[in-house]
């Protein structure tokens, strides 16, 4: 089979990337973000970019760096603003947002992979989120419809993945990853680790390689945004609580 | 005296029964992990993709891809598990969580809540939050009961852009607990904090309540 | 915490069973299914039963048993009659049957679990599902609106579960069992092996404790329905093949 | 000489391109896996919740929760991994699989077929098959050209209920094997089976095709 594997960010991006595309980015705040995909995506020169993740980045870090360039025309996001330069060019009327509570954007990619064009939901009923929707009654409650989201290219981040594309996300940088991997034209992945096929138990591979087109192994730096930890003076016996 | 900050989480923290999954949000509600009752065993969800949340991590233990939805760094526990955000919002949306505890701009007495936006202002989005009012069980606000200039927080309807519309069962200020249950449409005042006055807290709500 | 874990069946199903109930039963074939709950559902007693499930069971096993007995009203399932009784009740007019895709039938159960009351899909388009649907178009093509589904009891078959309700499912007996686990009223699991809290690593974690309100280890037959073998003759070097 | 089922299925694989998802129906298309060409490497997925099916198990390797859509045991490979049956159809549904090949009772001109129900007999159910009609991205039906009477099964319209519509891209007899392209409305005559006249398909087809 051709192979799935590539040798870097930039190699993997090769031939996906145009203007006005649209690019899902998964991770939660810095947590699980495709930091080398991200780059290279900068790299390549891609303008007017609709870009759709659930926070924007830090100044300098993740999507902020295709914020400074200027790359990014509009973000479909749920949580922005721990960067200032996203905050200058919005106010400066420079940025598109569109904003998606975050459990509706979650269930919108689920949706756009699974082939569903759109579904109902409670959240947002009677605030500016329904404003223009749909909406239908069921048991007497009233829910708004969303539709489903794809992108023309999903950059994820995963822990370990094999050649044919299987991945096992880590704890809590699972988050939108494994939703972007199935609403993407083309997915492309960066893992922590590249094992050889075989290694996974089958029974815990988080994405199914089905998902996946084309995986690189890559160093990630792992910004931490909020360093919280308790004081070591402190006993370790809670640890032991279940 | 008025509830301090941490009284009030520690009243909220009353509303934990034992078993229950719960959602905290930031500010003070994040206080409430600090009085659970004893023997209440309850297990704390973070919308981005976790139960059973432990504590912050000793420096040694800090891990980047290990944060809760206030993006700080954590710890797992013996029960923890872990999810994608669609299952995560499925849990919550599906009425699997049973009690969230969130701060509020504003709530209405017909149980609205405003607590993302204010006009004007740089707008930094709605995060989870209007998921979690529409779709857990029960959800408690904690706030103070008048803003900086001394006007009520609880009001006959809410100024700001809301966040969701008849979702509130409980609402928490310094000034004391009103609730309502299961089907009832107006706020009770339940208890007063200590040495507040009901005359006091009448003048300060401007929302319609239940006083007796 | 007062303790998920129940010692039989039958006390797992204490106080939840009634007539003309709605219980959901995991399982495909008679793969994955929770067959200790089955038959302490028929023992029960309860009656006029509407069962959800992909198949029937067969004559003298899995939902076979409530059929045996007439407990059951109405199946929502996707496939059956591998069940002589299933057959012989049907064309009498005894038993309702709402035939679902199966897919269509497993993303009802999971929108019923998420709380979404209605979604689109393409599948049934043009048929005799879709009658009497609302029909929605998106980019140009016609979709059917579907319904989420719920039940008062749903009876699930786990490998592993601990004393949490956290579960693991093996191999393709996961099937229907973690979406219907999501969508009862009341969740009551039967799991091959009960363990301590922490056997798992959270990482591998298949339907978190939340959804699981009882909990059983129980012993199960597990009948096999077609046995398909290879010759033994054969070598075994295709075992090899990635 | 006409083809046999054998055939039919040596052709369908030739359809299987390399790194293909495949899913295979019950019956003739379960051949299929016996005649995939050398060097092409595809994976089978069994929608009952797995990728990478392999073969029939030995008889000491049999293991009850591992079968395939037709509930017969199987065995994993390497690749292998199992999921739900939601993320299975979500799959399925969200045009993940590239082709599905599947037996029919019925095909129209115009792309719909018939393959779960014949009224006045007991009827099993569509099991997935709707929904892999509706969802992969390219759809091969596998059938004799003509039922036991001789009467053709490529139709003007198909007269048994539908599974569904205008939604197949190929099809393969024992007489030939007839395609259209993405966007095209009709089906062309593309191959015959070795010996097949082309006026022995005319007569037999009452649909309307594309004969050149």
């Amino acid at each position: 089979m051709s192979s799935k594997v590539f040798k870097t960010a930039a190699e993997a991006l090769q031939g996906l990337t145009f203007d006005s595309m649209t690019v899902m980015s998964g991770g939660f705040g810095l947590c699980g973000i495709p930091e080398n995909l991200i780059a290279a995506l900068r790299d390549s020169g891609a303008q007017n970019i609709t870009a759709i993740s659930n926070n924007a980045g830090v100044d300098g870090f993740g999507l902020g760096l295709l914020l400074e360039t200027r790359q990014i025309k509009k973000m479909i996001s749920s949580y922005v603003g721990e960067n200032k330069e996203f905050e200058r060019q919005f106010l400066a009327g420079e940025l598109d947002l569109e904003f998606n509570p975050q459990g509706t954007l979650a269930e919108r990619i689920r949706a756009g992979g699974a082939g569903i064009p759109g579904f109902y939901t409670k959240t947002g009923v009677g605030t500016v989120i329904a404003e223009g929707k749909p909406t239908m009654e069921f048991d007497g409650e009233e829910y708004i419809m969303e539709t489903g989201l794809k992108a023309d290219v999903s950059l994820v981040k995963a822990w370990r993945g094999d050649t044919q594309g299987n991945l096992q996300f880590k704890k809590t940088a699972r988050n939108f990853n494994p939703m972007m991997a199935t609403a993407g034209k083309v997915t492309v992945v960066e893992v922590d680790e590249l094992v050889e096929v075989g290694s996974f138990d089958p029974n815990y591979i988080h994405t199914p390689g089905i998902y996946v087109q084309r995986i690189i192994e890559a160093k990630c730096e792992k910004r931490i945004e909020n360093m919280t930890t308790r004081d070591p003076g402190l006993g370790r016996g809670e640890r032991g609580s279940a | 005296m008025a509830w301090t900050r941490d009284d009030m989480a520690k009243r909220a923290a009353q509303e934990l029964k034992d078993g229950f999954y719960v959602n905290l949000g930031i500010g003070i509600p994040t206080l409430v992990a600090n009085h659970i009752p004893d023997g209440v065993d309850v297990t704390l969800q973070s919308e981005n993709g976790m139960l059973g949340m432990g504590p912050f991590p000793y420096p040694d233990e800090v891990d980047p891809d290990l944060i809760n939805a206030g993006k700080q760094t954590i710890t797992e526990l013996r029960r923890s598990s872990y999810f994608n955000s669609a299952e995560s919002f499925a849990m919550i949306r599906g009425g699997h969580i049973d009690i969230s505890i969130l701060g509020a701009m504003e709530i209405s007495q017909g149980g609205d809540i405003a607590n993302w936006m204010i006009p004007g202002k740089m707008v930094k989005g709605m995060g989870g939050a209007m998921d979690l009012v529409a779709g857990v069980k029960r959800c408690v606000a904690v706030m103070d009961h008048t803003n900086r200039a001394g006007k009520s927080k609880f009001l006959p309807e809410c100024t700001l852009p809301l966040t969701g519309r008849n979702c509130i069962d409980m609402v928490i200020t310094d000034l004391g607990v009103f609730s309502r249950g299961e089907g009832e449409t107006r706020f009770r005042v339940t208890e007063l904090a200590p040495g507040v006055e009901i005359d006091e807290v009448k003048a300060k709500t401007e929302a319609d309540l239940v006083w007796g």
